[in-house]
């Protein structure tokens, strides 16, 4: 709105603390998705990144469907499967450095998995031996985070943090849809900017959070137009085109790594899948939105490209195929053995030192331990 | 104590709920379908009929008005809900799991539990939380927490939890009914457990505040509430062959907390031990022990013991059994309350 | 960014959810705040606005230094004085039909008497005697809040619940700059749009959160930007320009009662006392800033607009402030007796009916001021 | 048990802290300069130094990186915090009154309170929270809440209340040196308290975990934390001329909690009453109550009493003198320990 001046005795002024303001133009997403895939971009893209991509692609999807039949032989209490978000799952993984830290939600086993977590140490939880199965601290994955967007603030404390003590590493934190209306991403990301700590923020939008949609989450015209409101740039992508995540959130590390603060990402992709084993999505969506999605496939989009560009045939994809099944076999055949377990290491972790009551409950166990004979367990853990 | 209108709606089915999951969502049809200014809200309510399904179908009968998704923030659904309150209407919210009622606690600290004094009752908060809670269920870590604690310090709320199929209708009606806010703690694992009810009988709507003895005994009383009543039943079935006669009492409500009921017992039996999953130190067992200890000092045999979850984090789905309070730790407790035998160094009564 | 599309076997395709969305412009607000006063539009106002704001103003400074005269003369045990922000206060009040509620913080009597709440009631809550001092009911306002942000979901509940009811009633609901950085901002922003609740939410950028400034709060271009992140409008005003605060609070009154959803209005205002009478703003900003504010100050910019539009003369003044000086005499006569306390006050509300351990505890303490005499208290409440 | 390093920071000034609140700061400070990895945030801390002007000076001695005036959002500054521990920080938040660490509850027990355990304790998290809490400073609604009830519920967590100037300094020390999250309750109404330290000892570092025995006495023990030590102390001198000489407790630490001292205690004295602020229903007391009686049944002459706020919101500062548990209340509560007297009918000890 205009203020027309009055010609009378005093001009209005703006307010004594009014400063312009940094133009918000540059914060705003793209209008569309960004995409790559199928694009004269995608031509001069590293080609080994494709292949990377591609692998990584293919060994997920393969890693979520055994996950999923681990199900429903008992070996695993639930698992919430990534099937159709695999472009967003190793993106995240790949956009970081070694020393950089990943902020996985509790459907982002597969991104710990692309990060180099161990395939049956990232399903502990999952499979329900202990909580987090790994030891953060070895790839820099935090603990698969179940509160939703809880994690989001850890990103930006261990950003922060890193920063202060002059590390240049990059905290990248995955959130979905659903997540983004708790109060707690709404914090993460007012801290991560006013402390402009480096960290990427990725929304993985997949329409659904449990049951309910995206319309009844948000009236918002896209969720990276919440990053304006932060005062960061936000980035909205294809979250199917494995190419146009890993170069937006390649961007975002970059820019967050060179202090140039905060980005938030939405990838908009399609939970292929119930939301867990124990869902029954067909309560809440029709197939043919199912089918829709399927026909935007994340490995297909990027097999397309491949064999346009002449870099790949039958023969390596067969050979990705391969190594999927026996990571596979071998994910099927470990977790087939029953972990061992130790009763005992209830008291374990509760503090640094178990306070005298502890103690005194950890004798408890240990003796109807020993009047059961308790045979099965109690072996120790290997 | 709150109850609500002895008529339960005349137009529902006949057939008797015959799980705990499906008189739960009973109550809540027959209290929207006779006030109108009952609402339930949470996250995945309406199209799916909630992660349990106990709002299975409310939206379908009543519209999304009325049964309504919200978005995914717990503090917002309860913050929303007091403003809903304060128009006059009664919501009914789930939180889908007792971790993920967290982030609403100071809405609920704050507001829902003092906005009633705060305002010399001229704003009533008739609330219902609904928590599904506590473990057993093979839950991953934040799916079986007993909170309960938490909920009892905060004056202002009632804390109720049926044990029984019966009890979760009639409680819940009473919890919809009551002008105050009202924790209702639905324990999990008990949502497929059978009804108790026979077909014949209409819908029991419970006062709140009163306990009951679900078992006669002489020897000592058992105190429970929630999924642990039915471990104390167990237990003084078990008792039995080892000469123990125990009376099993379900408190039904923490808060109001039925002193009369419970001290009758003791009185009676001299002895008695409190069975809970919630954590033993800092859990409603202390309260329990001290009150009861503090009112029967003179009948007592012995001290009142507690059988409680250990004083750690909810463990895996694989260890939970290791926490869990069971037959035998209870039988365990029983026969540290210093039998008269005890005393004759000739060995306890078992 | 303009996606190129490859002349290869398939097109980039958006992904089958994306929907062209509403377009974000309308959502953003203006580059400066907006003002009214000494402009030519504001030749058009209303007279009889003007002078009804003006009387507004001028009572409610002087109701602001009684108010913190009070807490000298330990007749208030503290007072957050609204002294700089009365032309938000006021016009927040004024914006609404009776039919509609009002959700104050705890800065916020002023805008609670000027609705309608008796002046002495309204500080019942800082005087110390009781927690909410007046029927919410009476004026349609809610209790003065204190947890930060924790009144706006409330306010999006009751304007929900309106509608559902049929009545076209809205909820004007106040925060401070600082308030917008709290989880529940956002969760009851979200809320309001998602539903469309009529609800206006003010936020008074009074430039501090306690000794905090905006740029340690926020990164955002404004806070008004916040709004397109929930997909509704944001308006900037001065909030130091009656006029300005009360028509953009108007017209998203108007806006939220035909059903249009709700608004963010960001009113830039100043503290020109500190935080409470307790504390001591020396410390965290230099009197030169104040000094600044002074000179923007609301009152003498309206009275400034009303005398150029021959709207004010002495004698209209003169009438203004005798009217705020008998409302300062009748609450410092008031608010000099002391209140009527009754212990048993204690136990009465905390459920709609005692507990049978409220019940024991109220004898207890029944028979305590008993056996103290309990002289000077419990002639029970007029 | 924690204990900081044994050697204060010698840099510091020679003179005493005069007062509670002096003690805190000096902790804090001294904590800052023997370790660059603490790290204070909170609302107003830094320019400001505090409501309170606890952390006053920190961030003109540290810098803003030390001390940082954060957004005003208490999850997410426990939440980043949760996150700096993560990276080998030790992050001591303050929250700015007890009411206003609710919205940070999420973070606290799901995270903070967990993730050592959650991570088989690669993760351990070395925050410190500081928490004033408490009434009695005539502080409006939200201002006074004693809290420590949910904390306590909490495994995982240590609490702490110190209720002596030294003590303040002391605990502080070894909570900010802890490898575990502390929860530090700081009684508002003490932080003018006056100091108990005398010139020449060294600044005192109190491992957490240990009750003292602040008075001795034969005929009943007067267990508290915080700021019911001192109504104790007074009731004890009160009691004196009454013919009662009653030993008092200062538990210093809830959780670990002392059975060892306070049951030496009780088993001598055979009576006690546990004293607090916070409500009695489901507070502290009950816990302390039970747990004493399950060890020391034979060794009590009368039930263990308590002496609690009422079970309500705390009041508007122009009632609390009637809800806060003073002298009188406890005096009264002695007079019920059952005394030989009462038993031949002859009246109390009085
Ligand atoms: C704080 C919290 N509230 C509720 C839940 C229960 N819950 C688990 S997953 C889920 C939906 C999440 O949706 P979204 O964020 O979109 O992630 P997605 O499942 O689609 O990956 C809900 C409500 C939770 N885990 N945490
Ligand atoms: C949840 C919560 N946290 C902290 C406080 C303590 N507190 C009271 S006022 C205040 C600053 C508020 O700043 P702002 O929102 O800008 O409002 P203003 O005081 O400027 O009106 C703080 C931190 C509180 N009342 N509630
Ligand atoms: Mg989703
Ligand atoms: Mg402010």
């Amino acid at each position: 709105m205009t203020v027309l001046e009055q010609p009378g005795s005093y001009h209005p002024v703006p307010p004594p603390s009014w400063r312009p303001r940094v133009d918000p133009a540059p914060l705003l997403p793209d209008e569309e998705p960004y995409r790559l895939l199928g694009t004269s971009a995608a031509r001069t893209a590293d080609p080994g990144l494709l292949q990377r991509l591609h692998a990584e692609l293919v060994r997920g999807r393969r890693y979520n469907t055994q996950a999923t039949a681990l199900t429903r032989q008992g070996r695993l209490a639930v698992y919430p499967s990534s099937t159709g978000q695999e472009a967003c799952q190793v993106a995240a993984a790949l956009a970081l450095e070694e020393r950089d830290w990943l902020f996985p939600s509790y459907r982002d086993t597969l991104a710990a998995v692309a990060r180099g977590i161990d395939p049956v140490q990232a399903l502990t939880l999952l499979r329900g031996d202990w909580h987090t199965g790994y030891d953060p601290y070895a790839h820099r994955v935090a603990p698969l985070c179940t509160p939703l967007a809880t994690q989001l603030p850890h990103a930006v404390g261990l950003a922060h943090a890193a920063r202060l003590k002059g590390d240049d590493v990059v905290a990248l934190a995955m959130v979905g849809d659903g997540g983004t209306s708790e109060g707690d991403f709404h914090e993460a990301l007012n801290f991560a900017a006013v402390w402009q700590a480096p960290v990427v923020f990725l929304v993985q939008n997949n329409g659904f959070a449990i049951s309910v949609p995206l319309a009844k989450q948000t009236a918002a015209p896209s969720l990276a137009h919440k990053a304006i409101g932060y005062g960061m740039p936000g980035r909205l992508v294809d979250g199917n085109d494995a190419l146009a995540v890993h170069e937006v959130l390649d961007q975002a590390v970059r820019h967050a790594r060179a202090g140039g603060g905060p980005t938030l990402v939405e990838a908009v992709t399609y939970r292929i899948e119930a939301h867990t084993n124990a869902d029954d999505a067909t309560r809440y969506r029709p197939e043919s939105e199912v089918e829709e999605w399927r026909a935007h496939d994340p490995i297909a989009l990027l097999e397309r490209e491949l064999r346009d560009q002449g870099l790949l045939d039958d023969a390596t994809a067969e050979a990705a195929r391969e190594a999927a099944e026996r990571m596979a076999a071998d994910l099927r055949a470990r977790m087939n053995q029953d972990p061992a377990l130790d009763p005992m290491d209830l008291f374990a972790h509760v503090y640094a030192e178990p306070t005298r009551q502890l103690r005194e409950q950890a004798e408890q166990l240990r003796a109807e331990l020993d009047a059961a004979g308790h045979e099965d367990e109690g072996e120790g853990r290997q | 104590m709150t109850t609500a209108p002895a008529t339960a709606a005349t137009s529902t089915a006949v057939r008797k709920p015959a799980t705990m999951a499906q008189a739960l969502g009973r109550a809540l049809r027959d209290a929207m379908a006779e006030d109108p200014s009952v609402h339930v809200l949470g996250e995945d309510v309406g199209t799916l009929g909630g992660v349990f399904r106990i709002t299975d179908g409310l939206t379908q009968e009543f519209g999304e008005n009325r049964c309504t998704d919200t978005p995914l923030a717990e503090a917002g659904i309860l913050g929303t809900a007091v403003g809903m309150a304060m128009y006059g209407l009664r919501p009914v919210v789930e939180m889908q799991f007792d971790a993920f009622a967290y982030p609403a606690f100071e809405q609920l600290i704050s507001h829902v539990s003092r906005m009633r004094n705060r305002t010399r009752g001229a704003m009533p908060m008739p609330i219902t939380v609904r928590v599904p809670y506590g473990g057993g269920i093979g839950g991953v870590e934040h799916h079986s927490d007993s909170s309960e604690a938490y909920y009892m310090a905060t004056p202002g709320l009632h804390v109720v939890a049926p044990a029984t199929v019966a009890d979760a209708y009639g409680l819940l009606r009473s919890a919809i009914a009551s002008d105050d806010p009202v924790i209702f703690l639905e324990p999990k694992r008990l949502y497929w457990s059978k009804s108790d009810w026979s077909a014949e009988e209409p819908e029991p709507v419970e006062p709140i505040g009163r306990a009951v003895v679900r078992r006669r005994g002489t020897d000592a009383t058992l105190i429970s509430y929630g999924p642990s009543v039915q471990v104390c039943l167990e237990a003084a079935e078990a008792a039995r062959p080892e000469g123990w006669d125990l009376e099993v009492l379900d408190l039904r409500s923490l808060v109001p907390f039925d002193d009369e009921t419970v001290c009758a017992s003791v009185r009676r039996t001299g002895r008695a031990v409190v069975v809970h999953e919630s954590t033993g130190f800092g859990g409603p067992g202390g309260e329990i022990a001290a009150r009861v200890t503090e009112r029967c000092f003179h009948h007592l045999e012995a001290p009142v013991l507690r059988v409680a979850g250990f004083d750690i984090p909810y463990p895996p789905p694989m260890l939970e059994r290791h926490h869990l309070p069971g037959v035998d730790r209870v039988l365990d407790a029983v026969a540290r309350l210093q039998w008269e035998a005890d005393w004759t160094g000739t060995g306890g009564a078992r």
